[in-house]
């Protein structure tokens, strides 16, 4: 019964209100700002306009099983945040680990590694677009100066390298907070089970993976959970890198939704994609849950 | 006492750790530096060639970037600390309480389930919301859906880092007369804060960065944010590159600062040397 | 106090008319208020706004191909009404007609909702001190495009060691390649729609056209199936290309030290035919009104004024082509913009890209098609008979 | 302030850790907790701090039921086990904490700490962080947080568990005047019997969560209520030899000895200092073997066979007898205590 | 395996712990650290275990240099003080850790915790959390998580000093046991006597990160080198009294007693064993006033005013004395200890 070791003490009659209390505001902001968007967004996601006017019909969702843009959509931005994710989450632990050790100046570096998260989006990708320039980059340009043969290096430009081009930028602006959030995880954790790993003679491996990871844990399926949820409507930097170019090859469902959204004015059909998309981003935060919950 | 005799290596990754990821920071500055020609070059020039602050000019005396800075602070700051008030707030009663129904559990779930909506359907009845509440066009309209946007990241990092803190200790604050919430204060976020200053400097990050809602939800320079400001120097016919990166410059700058003032706090973890069992 | 308030487009064409609204702010005491958007989100922006009727706008800057989605909801003032009562029968007639035409719904028929206030349309660029050098004369068919681009490229070498491309053409995902690809789709004789209004874009012309295009793209620089305006002109501006299609907007920085490294260089005509004489994509900036607007008298006396030859005359010379046929031919504006009398004839001769609703939605899927072409994915006939499919499903999902 | 437990019940999950517990603390008594390791001390402190719930029962304080009274309205001050000393405070921030949540003043606030840390030795301490203390410090600075303020009680659980013997003394000293001046209520968890002895007004003794005597020190001492107590309470523990009543005569198989008891099988408990070891036979002194000898420097520790039946005795320090020698034993039978067999395992006087 | 510290002194900043320490451990000895709160005993075995780094001196291990070993070479087994135990896994997770790092069969690892489990009476607890066990039971399984290997060495930190009499008895029982066979060489800190004298086969005390006395039990106890260590064995610890020799008579304002010394001013040392209380005057019986009594149970301890001198004596626990009743002591002298008076406040044999 570990569970009831959790609070401290059961809440008792004077104290019932406070959590509610405590919760209130939260939910009230959520509230407000949630469930009239959703409202609104159901309504129009079941209304399609026709020539005899607005009638209430399932056709958007119909739409979205014989919409082969769609489909593939999906598939990228599934693609996109397994990757990135994966990438993301082994470096941001490994400069967690290394910065939460003593480096000389280790506060400096700390800072440092933190700026590319700190640009505007907007600017990132457009720092990024000029750097991936096939021809001017600074890219090929320097790869170029060391001797590689950039010809077939075209990036943003080459239905194979797009997709792993957007994804790398990602990475290099996202990784930043993975490794913020798992440092803060790291400082949390005590130095006695530490200590106690080093008397019972675990190697640093042992250590990392018995003592460090179970304690990070939390931590970990938080940043896992958070930035899952970010990469599956990533937005800006594509819009900029590629537009979903070069032949659909970097469109995402969240470039597909805004452009059905904004540029075809069909907010009944971006809905739906986004209720598939909130029913997919749903699941998969349920299953880190599961792993959540077992923590406590 | 560690064993240093990784600390060279160590050492040496997280050098190149940090090349990585500034080397495109750095690129960015030249361009700002660069005339049109030089940005261009190739062989790329990344550290020959004749600084000029044109593009600064360009992007702060001939805008009004001067104002999109003070709004962008402002509705920066102001959502980062509500929406860290509020959600600290929660995610303790989230973390310290047993509500029934497993109430507890499930409100934390529909808490971050509002984050999974794409922003871009929000975007539009959020407007019309705006609208009737006349808020279009205001700091204020901002300021509360950047708090809402923050909110679940809040409450669910500071839930992570609170489970974290032991029980005992907070239950001697209590022993000792304190209230929950004097104990919350003067004895768990101390002890929480380097969680408290990661999130804090996200949520930082997210507000003065954010692009679409900032977008949309404002039509002149009255409320318009630094990114918005920014985007507006993409044009049909081309991108004026030198401008935009002098902009993402002055962008950083302030974020930068504040995250080295908080550095101090990732630094100081939890010390529960002086915790026994 | 009389106010007014204008979203206006990021670049010279907003430009133009921020310094417009200052004067006249200075001359009539009006207070204006710009709200400046980027080319990616004005669209977006300003039919959100129309779609919620907030009246936020007095004025909105549109750029053509919108204008039938604007018509369509209804959300812009009919401007005949006003014009009479301030003693105009309709447009002035010095405003060339395929801009005009623009600014009606029906096309060139209907009501009048817009006056148009840049008049760009697509030009050719290529490198006259090539063409000489190689004695190529100024490329009158397409065909010879290709000719003159297989020459350059094999018999010249860019600047410091870089390669030199024949032609550079622009194939990102969506307005950028079809922009490029409707002069050369057009002068092969092929349309977009049959008589039946049915699309036709998959036509053995149409084919034709695209296979020109990737043997166009063989001369053009690698990486161009996702390049926009802005890679098209730095390659011009670096040398490393002879040839392209692209917009007025341009012609001034190959005259700009410090942008250009090929300062006079440049030669600019109409565009090349095939079976058709070529044609051009026109690109027109309207002005109009919201239908919410507060502020519509006033707003109107401000776009009459703004519209005007001698405030076109002051945009023009901030870079803005005009859309009044006296000042392309106006002497003065000729000696500075030495193309005006070809951008005359080219605006003369343009035409709109197809005019309906659903022109955005088209043109997305056409441009992604184009560009899995020209990256290689699909071959041409693949490409044209999927992007004709994907047409159609549009136009049947509009009814 | 007097304490009441009645009928107070606590369980983890099925885990029965506190069992029917009843007892009343008079006000301004000094009560200690005796029992075997995890046998509910501490979740009884708990309970009555309101830090755990109680699982059934009633807990009241001045009369008043508190079961549902929040922790901090109970103005307990409590020595936590485990110290749980506010690691981000140093130690003069620790012990002034509940000052300074009670709002005294600066000054009061100092010259308050500055005493408590003269007490107890650790005033040099007073700008470390806890983690920079040892083990005895911290125990002290937790000692100290708890003694600073003047509440309606205090528990303290094991306190000076810690401490080495003299400073263990000194405090105890310091606690027992502490108490006598102030006249608090305290609830002292122990496991040493000089603090329990010396301490104590009464003394509880629990075994698995069930409370088995509670009584005077010395009644503990020499009137155990059950053999459970008699074997707990005193080290090295009383000696047990069970046997049978017969006829006014103890029988086992190692001895017979004159009582003066109805018959019944008995097991006789007789203390080690109760037990004389002799290097000459005497009349009536049962022979017996030594198998070892621990040497405590003030006393002795002679360990003994009679028959197969083992026996602990004390003797004088300078007392040598070589492994395996042959001694002779006198029992003080009259302060011998006899446990009846009942159908419990357990012994009852 | 032996272990040497040679001139070994540790600072933390300006805090001088551990100062200029030599100390030589033989193969198979079992060495108890005794000493104040504070004294750096922990940081000794810290020191040892490679877990601080030695400010100056060396520490050898098998007579190599250990300086720079890193702690999981030096294959060291610690009980801590504050036990350590690892959260996120169960008891018997926490017990097998140093055999899981060391690759052993799962079965193996099984039965060896059973084992354990079972020495330590701790078999039903194996699959809680440590945060659901008591103080005793985490004490008990940080000992476990020890003794479950076969290291070079065992460092133990007040092991037993969360636990009752009787456990505390067993477990020393065992632990000697376990010594005895293993023959495993041993550090040991605690606070309690009984287990310093029966468990070590030497006794380093230290005072203020010093090396006071390093040596048997009982001679610590009889022949302590100087007043420190006198005093802070033993407890009630030793009486002192100033005065000085003259002509082989030791002379304080309260009492004059031959003895066989060249003069000199010292305080003489009289432990409270033998400090006999009599109720009836006697020849050479010293007058005195009681004026408390504690009450043990096994024993009773007189707290009288010689003069203006404080004396303790042990009396047996049936003796009962009035406050301020006048009683008769006698000492015996031939049992006392003389320490001169030296510059150095401290006083040596
Ligand atoms: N990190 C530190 N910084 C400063 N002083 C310290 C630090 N750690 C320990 N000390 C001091 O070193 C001294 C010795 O500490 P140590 O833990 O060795 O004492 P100890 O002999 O184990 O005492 P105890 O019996 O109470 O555990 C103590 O006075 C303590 O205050
Ligand atoms: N959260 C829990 N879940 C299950 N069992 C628990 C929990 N907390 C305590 N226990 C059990 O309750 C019993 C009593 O615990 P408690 O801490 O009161 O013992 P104690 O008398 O203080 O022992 P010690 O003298 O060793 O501190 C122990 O057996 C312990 O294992
Ligand atoms: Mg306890
Ligand atoms: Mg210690």
């Amino acid at each position: 019964m570990p569970r009831s070791r959790r609070f401290l003490s059961a809440p008792n009659s004077r104290e019932l209100l406070l959590p509610y209390l405590l919760v209130a505001p939260a939910v009230a902001v959520l509230l407000a700002l949630s469930i009239y968007p959703l409202i609104y967004s159901v309504t129009i996601s079941l209304q399609q306009e026709t020539a005899s006017g607005i009638v209430w019909s399932l056709g958007n969702f119909k739409r979205l099983l014989s919409d082969g843009f769609f489909r593939t959509a999906m598939v990228h931005t599934f693609v996109y945040a397994i990757v990135a994710l994966a990438c993301e989450f082994v470096l941001g632990l490994g400069l967690a680990l290394l910065l939460n050790q003593q480096i000389r100046g280790r506060g400096f570096f700390r800072a440092s590694l933190l700026v590319p998260m700190m640009l505007p989006t907007v600017v990132v990708g457009v720092v990024w677009r000029l750097m991936l320039n096939p021809n001017f980059g600074a890219i090929n340009g320097t790869l170029k100066q060391l001797g590689v043969n950039t010809e077939s290096l075209t990036w943003t430009a080459s239905p194979r390298l797009a997709l792993l081009a957007v994804i790398a930028v990602d990475v290099w602006q996202w990784t930043p907070f993975v490794f913020l959030v798992l440092l803060a995880g790291l400082q949390a954790i005590p130095q006695e089970p530490y200590e106690a790993a080093l008397i019972d003679g675990s190697s640093r491996w042992q250590t990392f993976r018995h003592v460090t990871l179970p304690l990070l844990k939390p931590a970990i399926l938080i940043v896992l959970l958070l930035r899952t949820m970010d990469l599956l409507r990533v937005f800006d930097q594509i819009f900029i890198l590629t537009e979903g170019g070069p032949g659909f090859a970097t469109e995402t469902i969240s470039l597909y939704i805004y452009r059905t959204a904004f540029r075809f004015s069909d907010f009944g059909y971006a809905a739906a994609m986004s209720f598939v998309l909130l029913a997919l981003t749903n699941v998969v935060s349920v299953v880190y849950l599961r792993l959540l919950q077992d923590e406590r | 006492m560690r064993d240093r005799r990784g600390g060279i290596l160590q050492t040496g990754l997280v050098v190149l750790a940090l090349v990585l990821a500034l080397a495109p920071v750095y690129w960015m500055i030249t361009i700002s530096l660069k005339t049109e020609v030089d940005q261009f070059a190739s062989p790329p020039k990344w550290f020959t060639f004749t600084p000029t602050l044109q593009h600064y000019y360009d992007a702060f005396v001939t805008r009004s970037f001067g104002q999109y800075l003070l709004t962008s602070a402002i509705v920066a700051v102001v959502s980062t600390a509500c929406a860290l008030t509020i959600g600290t707030l929660a995610a303790y009663a989230l973390t310290r309480f047993r509500l029934p129904y497993g109430l507890d559990r499930r409100l934390s779930l529909w808490i971050l389930s509002t984050r999974m909506f794409p922003a871009i359907v929000t975007a539009v009845p959020l407007f019309l919301m705006m609208r009737d509440l006349r808020l279009l066009n205001t700091k204020a309209s901002l300021i509360i859906v950047y708090t809402a946007f923050n909110l679940p990241f809040v409450v669910w990092m500071m839930r992570g880092f609170f489970a974290e803190v032991p029980r005992d200790i907070e239950e001697a604050a209590l022993v000792d007369g304190d209230s929950r919430l004097g104990a919350l204060v003067r004895v768990i976020l101390p002890l929480v804060s380097p969680g408290l200053a990661a999130t804090a400097v996200f949520c930082l990050i997210v507000s003065w960065n954010e692009f679409l809602f900032a977008l949309v939800l404002t039509q002149t320079d009255a409320a318009m944010t630094l990114p918005v400001g920014i985007a507006g120097r993409v044009t049909q016919y081309e991108i004026k590159w030198g401008v935009m990166s002098a902009a993402g410059v002055v962008a950083m700058i302030p974020i930068l600062v504040f995250a080295l003032a908080m550095q101090r706090y990732l630094v100081r973890g939890l010390s529960l040397g002086a915790v026994k069992g | 106090k009389q106010q007014l308030t204008l979203a206006v487009i990021s670049g010279v064409e907003g430009e133009a008319l921020k310094q417009a609204a200052r004067d006249y702010e200075a001359q009539t005491g009006v207070h204006i208020n710009i709200a400046e958007f980027p080319y990616a989100n004005l669209f977006e922006k300003e039919l959100i706004d129309l779609n919620a009727r907030t009246g936020a706008y007095d004025l909105i800057m549109l750029d053509d191909p919108w204008f039938p989605r604007f018509t369509d909801g209804q959300h812009l003032t009919d401007l005949t009404p006003l014009l009479q009562k301030r003693g105009h029968a309709g447009p002035d007639s010095d405003f060339v007609e395929t801009s005009v035409a623009l600014c009606r719904h029906p096309y060139q028929t209907g009501a009048l909702y817009a006056l148009p206030y840049v008049g760009n349309s697509q030009l050719f660029f290529y490198r006259k001190d090539l063409f000489a050098k190689h004695g190529l004369k100024e490329p009158a068919t397409w065909d010879d495009v290709l000719a003159a681009a297989k020459t350059i490229q094999e018999k010249e070498a860019g600047p410091n060691g870089r390669k030199l491309y024949g032609y550079v053409m622009r194939a990102a995902q969506g307005n950028a390649a079809v922009a490029d690809f409707m002069p050369i789709f057009w002068a092969f004789g092929a349309e977009m729609f049959d008589a039946s209004g049915k699309p036709s874009v998959n036509s053995p012309e149409g084919i034709a056209a695209l296979q020109f295009m990737l043997e166009l793209g063989k001369y053009s620089p690698p990486g161009y199936a996702n390049f926009n305006a802005d890679e098209v002109s730095a390659h011009l501006l670096q040398g490393t290309a002879a040839m392209s299609i692209n917009w007025p907007a341009w012609i001034g920085s190959f005259s700009d030290p410090s942008k250009s490294k090929v300062l006079g260089k440049i030669e600019f005509t109409t565009l090349p035919g095939v079976r058709k004489s070529g044609q051009a994509e026109i690109g027109n900036w309207l002005i109009a009104i919201p239908r919410y607007s507060q502020n519509a008298e006033s707003a109107v006396d401000f776009l009459l004024w703004a519209t005007t030859a001698d405030q076109m005359k002051r945009s023009a010379e901030r870079g803005n082509p005009p859309t009044r046929r006296s000042l392309f031919t106006n002497a003065e504006l000729v000696s500075k913009f030495p193309a005006y009398p070809v951008q005359l004839r080219s605006l003369e001769t343009s035409r709109p890209r197809p005019r309906t609703p659903q022109w955005n939605e088209i043109e997305n899927a056409f441009g992604i098609f184009l560009s899995k072409a020209n990256s290689g994915e699909l071959s041409p006939a693949e490409a044209m008979n999927q992007a004709n499919a994907e047409i159609e499903k549009i136009l049947k999902r509009a009814q | 302030m007097s304490i009441t437990f009645q009928n107070v019940t606590k369980r983890f999950g099925d885990v029965l850790v506190v069992d029917d517990l009843s007892l009343e603390i008079a006000d301004g008594e000094f009560v200690v907790l005796l029992g075997p390791s995890g046998c509910g001390k501490t979740t009884t402190l708990r309970m009555l701090a309101g830090l755990e719930s109680v699982t059934s029962g009633d807990i009241y304080v001045r009369g008043e039921r508190v079961n549902d009274v929040p922790t901090q309205q109970r103005d307990l001050a409590m020595v936590f086990q485990s110290y749980a000393l506010y690691p981000h405070m140093n130690i003069a921030e620790n012990i002034g904490y509940p000052l300074r949540v009670r709002k005294l003043g600066r000054d009061e606030r100092e010259n308050r700490i500055a005493r408590v840390a003269k007490l107890l030795e650790i005033e040099s301490l007073l700008h470390r962080r806890p983690r920079e203390l040892s083990g005895g410090e911290r125990q002290r600075v937790a000692l100290a947080r708890a003694i600073v303020r003047e509440p309606r009680a205090y528990l303290m659980d094991e306190p000076l568990s810690n401490l080495d013997a003299r400073l263990r003394v000194q405090m105890r000293g310091e606690l027992k005047r502490l108490q006598h001046e102030l006249r608090t209520t305290t609830i002292y968890v122990t496991h040493d019997q000089a603090e329990a002895m010396t301490l104590a007004s009464r003394v509880a003794v629990m075994n698995k969560g069930r409370l088995q005597q509670l009584d005077t020190p010395l009644n503990i001492y020499n009137q155990p209520a059950n053999r459970f107590v008699a074997e707990f309470v005193g080290s090295p523990s009383m000696n047990f030899i069970d046997g049978k009543i017969e006829r006014g005569m103890f029988v086992s198989d190692a001895m017979k000895i004159p009582v003066a008891k109805p018959d019944s099988t008995v097991s006789m408990g007789l203390r080690p200092e109760h037990v004389h070891v002799l290097t000459q036979p005497q009349d009536g002194a049962i022979p017996a073997s030594v198998y070892v000898t621990e040497l405590m420097g003030n006393e002795t520790f002679v360990f003994l066979l009679v028959g197969k039946h083992k026996l602990i005795a004390r003797a004088p320090a300078d007392f040598r007898a070589e492994v395996e020698s042959k001694v002779w034993l006198r029992l003080e039978t009259d302060k011998a205590h006899f446990f009846e067999k009942t159908k419990s395992t357990d012994y009852t006087e």
